[in-house]
């Protein structure tokens, strides 16, 4: 593992900057429940890292810190080299930090659309008045937007039901939808919680192929938390352990696969 | 035939009042069809509306119904009639309210298109208060008197005058209000057992009235000491108290009485199938009130015919009817209800008539109101100030110009 | 001044006292709520048209007598039969069964899984029907209920309270009743719902209707079962309050009054609706005391609700509801 | 029950359904399978291709979703199943576990289980023992037995499910995504339980799965599902081996497995599709 | 084969986010608003007016402010009626204050305030959610009517409390007062009805609607994705305040002409405009003019048969109407919980089908 905090190249020739994100010591309690023990760990530019652990470690939480709707008791978020001072979820959407969600949470009364066009809202700055007029700004701006989120409709291939409520959409659809949602903002880091659960083999090719382009086009930094170990050690760069709210590893997946503590808490036998 | 719009609510929280005022209404208006062929030879015609006491549907039947010759409106809401004030100016129909709405309508150099004889809010404060006054050998000075009223519009009319009264007679004076509807009023109640007022007053209407009866029995608040104003004062008002409520007052502004009239309508009306309700209202007070008002409105119409000459009238004539209106001993007697109302008349200037009432009181063991005095005339030196000032600022506010003077 | 502490000492007695009245109409909600999310505004008029039909029963009146008689012209209006209390109460209990039943089959079997606000929707509907209903079953006129409960102040509290203190305190008899019936009520509520199936199974329903029709519980006997609850619940209240200002439409309207106690007690839980019941009594007849009298008065309506927002902003699931569950 | 093992009876049969959602959208085309009594079937296909459905449709869960069978008939031992209500079903012994978990979020774990056991009319003891056996299942939900539900994580709500259609002691389960979500440990432990279930308490087991790999290997029969219509169908071991399921359902083509990394270039359509 | 989607292509994505996307619709629109504008004035009379027309009109701006809220923004309210009730005496100070300006600005204005009340008893709905918030919002309701009927300043200290509306003329035509014409008072309301419908659609089909429906739909996760709630969920109390206020000032002001506030702007009100929503369809505009002529029409049309046609007395008529009032809420309900808009919706989706039934 590296560990410079200067950029290096990966093997397949992307490049990797330094850090951007840095999660110092943190730990977060529920009651009595300690679902985050004194975690540390660092995510940098252009880099696809994932956390792994079972059901219960932490991960989703840990997500939720990252992106403020959970507060930690203690420890510091650090974003672009500086403390991040407390922040409400949405100012740090708007610092570029988008994100998608395990339990699919899409807006369900809307169209695909639309749902994919609420991720342009941190771009939209037309006020209300301007909006209630309609014609002129307020138009331009949501041709302007509409434009971007096509591209990202194309992107992911969900063309075909661009005005379907996402209701009626099977679920990998929504995943995918979801994902257009997070990228259509822009993103500098992109956080995925669990982005091919429930999808078989041939959905998680498409939906890895857009993970990758993704980084590759826009080079838009990830966070990844998935099961499909498959999935996890071909794609990522570098990998965080969690178990129980504690971490019990990190490393370049090749280094995590052969953990021990990793493997008992974890991957159980490898079946691969 | 002589149309007459019904405006009833035998619906919501008030039908317990709007059922037996309908019934009288209509059941004297078929009395008279049936047994004298109508009026002036013209049948009457009642057109029934519901509006559930509800504002929008009180337009709603004044819009649906005067276009059919509508000759006089009786609301029953004060809501209603002050939505109809204006529109029935506009489109020249009379309004007649009885005892409610709007009290400076009395003023007829003002208010063209609107009656309220033969009483009106402020002479039923001042009526309880000369009753108080007899009661107490004419000296209310140092008495503890306390309204409780229903926290609207027309809760708040007798306000001003029972001030003004105070300061006449030097009783000291207070009010408690009890808001819609007011199933609950144990605060209120708790409030008058603390302070122990010498006299309580009370302007209710629906539920609130059953309610208060009951607590004042609970509290053990003297029941001949609880004065109702006629909003107040029905049967099923007491009822629910049961025992407890024997003794309570109220005021009327018409007697009730075993009244020949009655018998007519048994025969012609309710033995005939043609009541309104199933009989069983005839002789109560909202009843007879309703009843009342009916007679009030065709002998109004009566006299109309005779000052135009035809018996087909317009609501114009009509209006000339009312303001022309005059109600004699005699004649209550002819019509085979005597002293039912006060001798009254109306004129150009004055639309309020003589704003006499009586007190009665609830026998629970008969089950029957008793009259305990003979009409009372109120106060006039103190309302017509008031009157005056209020339909002055109203026709102020809508550039009415005085009537009367100049004929 | 000691005089002015009685005072204040018997109206929060009372307050309590009125709050029990409250809460008793709160626990139909609760119950429903507690079953299906179905927030019942039908509850009011619940209460109403119970109190009609048991008066009508009593009195042995002749139901849709007036529609009947408009129709075919006769004049029928009573059986000619007094009922004793007892047995009225009874029958009564068994129309609201039936109604429960009812309720079920024409209406919420047709819509489960539907989103809150839609059966909060339905039971408006319910609403006008059931009070279209009762005028046309019974009439609309005030009807007097007298099931033999005493009413009125109790003479040995205010004579016990005199010798003692000075100062009789007033209780009324009614209120003594209506408090030892709702502690009964909430008990047996309590039990019920915490350590039987049955009431288990209610409360799984409340949470996921899909999922609870998959573990085989059957949402129309669980449902019908606790409108039946709310419909006797909905009795209780009905004699009580209808004992105080005869049976007539504005009985329905003490829904208004239940609604405060509902939000501050959480609209899940049996012993919140008493709480918080006891909580808005004693609060809005404190304030009416203690405040009222500087800004006119007839503050309760509005100050029960403001006092149940204030307890909201803190606790937004009310004080004993169930915490909203907020996690992605 | 001593030999559960595979008996050729079919338990369940389902014969050419078709549902309807909204009155107006076609999901199931005329959809046939059987599963024989004691057995393990797995029900195969992409996202959206139905299997959710006919789960629901059997189980008779769809009126609530303003779904309906227009076409069909779905018989079970025997008898046409239908117009039963879920709860009559569950009497029958026929249970499902919801996609997504559907826990009682404020029920607590153990009561989650309780419900389980609505339907029975066995006495405490009996449904103690049962609580015990599904503890012993899943040693997890014994110590989260007294929190809510909804604050468990994603695999803990999975056992929970599963354990509390145990409890109605059924003769079916009808088990949608066991998979998903969970970590690849648990995914293997929930499958060797389903397989132990099935085993010991002779549970016949439909399930659908997306993740080909486990549900073949677990489960003895197959059915594959796209766009509302049964594809292919087959012994599990055969399905295995066809090179179709391979490329599109287990990801391993004739180069053995390839790496997600690799796989941006396009790929050949699927055959029935065409 | 009228109602055809296809060829019916979009070139570019202004027309794709038009209001009426399919010309057929488009056309329709524009017939109902010439005969609205150029037909109706005509021939109406005053009952139709009054006992139709302009409860219709002013309930539909009163419902789709509602809908902002509830069914755009999913913050269930119960204060419209005090929210009117703001707007009519915001109207009412206005218009005896400053009688020479003119009543439209006097209209608007009171929207203007009733939209900062509105604010202010939106603060508490970033706590409280769902029905519990429903609740909440009666304390606004109950407060501002006892408000209103306490504080003479409100109603001019006249002794009634009752406020009344003085004349005011557009163009020199009366529009409030007794003898304002039934025509003049409808186009006003009319006028008023077109451009708030127009300013809600404009701005629940961009990006302020986006923001309110995804508060409504998940309130967490559109925060995390950037939706800032305390903007969202206050803009929409203070649009559908606005909308609500300019109803409730046009409710006193046109259509009534005096009011006392527990009357006319009692929690029934409140509750009369949330089931027109909700029969209308949620996060709908056509909804709400569903929902709003329902609920206005019914009960005039059902009198109209049952006591006019069918010449039942009045009071089991009432009664009657009550039963059907509530069985046909329940039926459309059963028939199609999203109310008439989306049964609407189903309906054109079938016609584009036809005549395949799938
Ligand atoms: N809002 C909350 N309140 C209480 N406890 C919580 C809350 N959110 C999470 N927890 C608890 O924190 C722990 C970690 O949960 P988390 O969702 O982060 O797990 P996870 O690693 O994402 O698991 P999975 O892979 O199953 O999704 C769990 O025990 C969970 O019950
Ligand atoms: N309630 C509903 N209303 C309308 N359409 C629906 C509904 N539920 C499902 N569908 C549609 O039915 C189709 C099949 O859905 P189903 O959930 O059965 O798929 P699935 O095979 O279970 O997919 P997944 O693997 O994603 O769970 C999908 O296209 C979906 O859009
Ligand atoms: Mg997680
Ligand atoms: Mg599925």
């Amino acid at each position: 593992m590296k560990d410079t905090s200067e950029g290096y190249v990966t093997a397949d020739g992307r490049k990797i900057g330094g850090v951007v994100m840095e999660m110092k010591n943190i730990t977060l309690r529920f009651g009595g429940v300690t679902a985050i023990k004194d975690i540390s760990f660092d995510i940098r530019e252009g880099e696809i890292r994932a956390i792994i652990g079972p059901n219960g470690a932490g991960k989703s939480s840990m997500l939720n810190v990252i992106s403020g709707f959970y507060v930690p008791q203690e420890g510091e978020v650090w974003f672009r080299g500086e403390k991040r001072p407390p922040m409400k979820p949405y100012q740090v959407a708007r610092q570029g930090i988008a994100r998608t969600f395990q339990n699919i949470a899409l807006f369900e009364g809307m169209s695909v659309l639309d749902n994919v066009m609420t991720g342009r809202l941190t771009h939209m700055t037309q006020g209300i008045l301007a909006q209630a007029l309609w014609k002129g700004p307020a138009e331009r701006e949501e041709v302007e937007n509409r434009e971007k989120a096509e591209k990202i409709i194309d992107f992911l291939e969900i063309q075909h039901i661009r005005k379907t409520p996402v209701s009626r959409l099977p679920y990998g659809l929504k995943k995918r939808v979801e994902l257009a949602r997070a990228l259509v903002s822009e993103p500098t880091i992109l956080l995925l919680d669990e982005p091919m659960a429930g999808m078989n083999v041939e959905e998680k090719e498409d939906m890895c192929r857009f993970v990758l382009d993704v980084n590759d086009e826009f080079g838009t930094t990830i966070a990844l938390i998935e099961h499909d170990m498959g999935v996890v050690m071909d794609l990522s760069d570098r990998v965080v352990v969690m178990d129980y709210g504690r971490k019990i590893g990190d490393g370049t997946p090749d280094e995590v696969r052969a953990n021990q503590e990793v493997i008992d808490a974890y991957l159980g036998v490898a079946h691969d | 035939d002589l149309v007459f719009p019904d405006l009833s609510y035998r619906t919501g929280p008030y039908a317990a009042g709007g059922i037996p005022f309908s019934d009288g209404y209509r059941d004297y208006f078929t009395l008279v069809n049936e047994r004298d062929g109508g009026i002036g030879g013209v049948k009457a015609r009642v057109i029934e509306c519901e509006t559930g006491y509800n504002t929008e549907k009180g337009v709603e039947c004044y819009e649906a119904t005067k276009g059919e010759g509508a000759l006089v409106y009786q609301p029953l809401s004060t809501g209603i009639t002050y939505q109809l004030i204006p529109k029935v100016s506009a489109d020249e129909i009379p309004l007649h309210t009885m005892g409610y709405g709007r009290t400076s309508a009395k003023n007829g150099e003002v208010f063209k298109w609107v009656f309220n004889y033969p009483a009106n809010y402020w002479d039923a404060a001042s009526v309880a208060i000369k009753y108080l006054l007899d009661e107490n050998g004419g000296d209310l000075s140092g008495k503890d008197i306390t309204l409780l009223y229903h926290n609207s519009a027309y809760g708040k009319e007798p306000i001003r005058t029972l001030e003004n009264l105070a300061e006449k007679h030097g009783y000291n004076f207070s009010t408690i209000a009890v808001d819609h509807p007011g199933q609950e009023q144990k605060s209120q109640w708790l409030q008058i057992r603390r302070e122990r007022p010498d006299y309580v007053i009370m302007w209710g209407w629906g539920v609130m009235n059953q309610v208060a009866i009951q607590e004042a029995a609970n509290v053990r608040f003297p029941m001949e000491n609880f004065i109702g104003n006629w909003w107040a004062g029905a049967e099923h008002d007491v009822t629910p108290a049961g025992d407890a409520a024997d003794g309570y007052k109220a005021l009327n502004m018409n007697r009730i009485a075993d009244y020949p009239v009655f018998d007519d309508i048994q025969e012609h009306v309710v033995d005939a199938g043609l009541a309104a309700g199933d009989g069983s209202n005839v002789g109560k007070v909202l009843y007879t009130r309703g009843m009342y008002a009916a007679m009030l409105a065709v002998e109004a119409a009566k006299t109309a015919q005779e000052i135009h000459g035809t018996a087909d009238i317009t609501p114009a004539m009509m209006r000339d009817g009312m303001e022309a209106l005059e109600m004699t001993e005699a004649r209550m007697e002819e019509l085979g209800m005597p002293g039912i109302g006060p001798e009254f008349s109306v004129s150009c200037s004055n639309h309020g008539g003589s704003g006499g009432g009586i007190v009665q009181q609830w026998d629970a063991a008969a089950g029957e109101w008793k009259p305990l005095t003979d009409y009372i005339q109120p106060d006039q030196e103190v309302i017509q100030p008031l009157i005056e000032e209020d339909s002055m600022a109203f026709a102020q506010e809508n550039d009415i110009s005085l009537r009367c003077n100049e004929s | 001044m000691p005089e002015q502490f009685f005072w204040g000492v018997e109206v929060v007695l009372n307050g309590l006292m009125a709050g029990v009245l409250y809460a008793l109409v709160a626990l139909g909600f609760v119950l429903i709520f507690k079953a299906s999310g179905i927030f019942n505004y039908s509850q009011g008029v619940l209460a109403l048209f119970a109190a009609l039909t048991l008066v009508g029963i009593m009195d042995g009146q002749v139901p849709f007598a007036h529609l009947i008689n408009a129709a075919l012209g006769t004049e029928i209006h009573h059986f000619g039969w007094h009922l004793p209390a007892l047995l009225a109460i009874l029958l009564t209990a068994l129309v609201m069964v039936a109604l429960a039943w009812a309720v079920q089959r024409f209406i919420f079997r047709h819509l489960v899984g539907q989103e809150p606000i839609i059966l909060f929707m339905a039971t408006i509907g319910l609403a006008y029907f059931l009070e279209g209903l009762g005028d046309i079953m019974w009439g609309a006129d005030i009807k007097n209920l007298d099931v033999g409960l005493p009413q009125g102040i109790n003479a040995t509290i205010d004579e016990v309270t005199y010798e003692w203190f000075g100062y009789g305190f007033f209780i009324d008899n009614l209120d003594i009743s209506a408090t030892l019936i709702a502690a009964a009520l909430v008990t047996l509520l309590i039990l019920f719902a915490q350590y039987t199936k049955q009431g288990r199974a209610m409360r799984a329903v409340a949470d996921d209707h899909q999922a609870a029709l998959s573990v085989g519980v059957s949402l129309n006997f669980i449902w019908i079962m606790v409108w039946s609850l709310a419909g006797v619940v909905a009795l209780v209240a009905g004699i009580m309050w209808g004992t105080k200002m005869g049976v007539q439409f504005s009985l329905s309207l003490i829904a208004l009054k239940a609604l405060p106690v509902l939000m501050l007690g959480g609209f899940t839980s049996i012993p919140g609706a008493i709480v918080g019941g006891l909580i808005i009594g004693v609060g809005e007849k404190l304030f009416e005391f203690l405040i009222g009298p500087m800004v006119g008065g007839a503050t309760e309506n509005w100050f029960a609700y403001v006092l149940a927002l204030v307890f909201l902003v803190f606790r937004p699931q009310g004080l004993f509801g169930e915490k909203i569950i907020e996690r992605v | 029950m001593l030999d559960a093992g595979r008996t050729d009876q079919a338990l369940l049969e389902v014969n050419n359904i078709e549902v309807i959602y909204n009155h107006v959208i076609l999901v199931l085309k005329g959809v046939s399978l059987s599963v024989p009594e004691g057995g393990i079937v797995a029900l195969l296909g992409g996202n959206g291709a139905g299997k959710t459905t006919t789960l629901k449709a059997i189980s008779n869960l769809l009126a609530s979703e303003r779904g309906e069978v227009t076409k069909g008939s779905i018989v079970y031992r025997g008898e046409r199943v239908q117009d039963l209500d879920p709860s009559a079903l569950v009497k029958r012994g026929v249970i499902q576990v919801m996609e997504g978990r559907h826990c009682f979020e404020h029920l607590t774990v153990e009561e989650n289980l309780l419900t389980g056991a609505y339907t029975r009319s066995a006495g405490r003891a009996d449904i103690q023992r049962d609580l015990e056996m599904v503890y012993d299942y899943f040693p997890r939900l014994k110590d989260v037995r007294r929190s809510q539900a909804g604050y468990t994580s994603g695999g803990e709500q999975q056992m929970t499910a599963i354990g509390r259609a145990l409890m109605s002691r059924p003769e079916m389960i009808l088990l949608d995504e066991p998979s998903m979500g969970l970590a690849p440990q648990l995914v293997e432990q929930i499958f060797e339980i389903v397989k132990s279930v099935n085993e010991n308490e002779g549970v016949t087991f439909l399930l659908a799965e997306q993740n080909t790999n486990v549900a073949l290997r677990f489960a003895r029969y197959g059915y594959i599902l796209e766009s509302g219509r049964v594809v292919m169908d087959g012994p599990a071991d055969e399905l295995r081996e066809n090179p179709d399921v391979k490329e599109f359902y287990l990801g391993v083509s004739e180069e053995g497995r390839k790496s997600f990394r690799d796989v941006r270039s396009y790929r050949r359509r699927k055959r029935w599709l065409a | 084969m009228l109602y055809r989607e296809a060829g019916d292509f979009k070139t570019s994505y202004i027309a794709d986010s038009q209001t009426f996307p399919i010309r057929f619709d488009r056309w329709r629109y524009y017939a109902v608003l010439a005969v609205a504008f150029g037909i109706v004035p005509f021939v109406i009379n005053d009952y139709w007016a009054n006992a139709v027309l302009l409860p219709f009109l002013i309930y539909a701006i009163a419902a789709i402010g509602l809908n902002i809220l509830t069914g755009y923004c999913g913050q269930v309210s119960l204060g419209t009626g005090g929210f009117m009730a703001v707007g009519a005496y915001a109207c009412y100070k206005l218009m005896t204050a400053f009688p020479d300006v003119s009543i439209i600005i006097h209209l608007v204005l009171a929207g203007g305030i009733t939209a900062a009340v509105g604010v202010l008893f939106g603060l508490p709905s970033l706590r409280i959610k769902g029905f519990y918030l429903a609740v909440a919002t009666l304390a606004a309701q109950f407060f501002l009517v006892w408000l209103f009927n306490r504080v003479p300043w409100f109603y001019n200290y006249s002794a009634s409390g009752q406020i009344t509306a003085p004349e005011r003329t557009v163009l020199g035509v009366a529009v409030t007062g007794p003898e304002a014409p039934a025509w003049a008072a409808y186009l006003l309301c009319l006028v008023f009805v077109t451009v708030l419908a127009l300013v809600a659609r404009n701005l629940t089909r961009g990006k302020q609607g986006r923001q309110w429906m995804a508060i409504r739909d998940m309130d967490i996760a559109a925060e995390i994705i950037g939706v800032n709630p305390l903007a969202a969920k206050l803009s929409a109390f203070a649009v559908s305040s606005f909308f609500i206020g300019i109803a409730g000032a046009l409710f006193f002001a046109v259509y009534l002409g005096a009011v006392e506030v527990g009357e006319a702007y009692g929690i029934q009100k409140s509750f009369l405009v949330l089931f027109m929503i909700i029969i209308g369809g949620l996060g709908s505009i056509f909804g709400s003019f569903a929902g709003a002529a329902f609920l206005v029409l019914l009960p005039v049309f059902l009198k109209n048969v049952l006591v006019g046609g069918l010449g039942w007395p009045s009071d089991l008529a009432a009664h009657l109407e009550f039963m059907i009032v509530g069985g046909l809420i329940i039926f459309f309900l059963v028939a199609e919980p999203h109310g008439l808009a989306q049964l609407w919706r189903l309906a054109k989706e079938k016609l584009r089908l036809w005549p395949f039934p799938y």
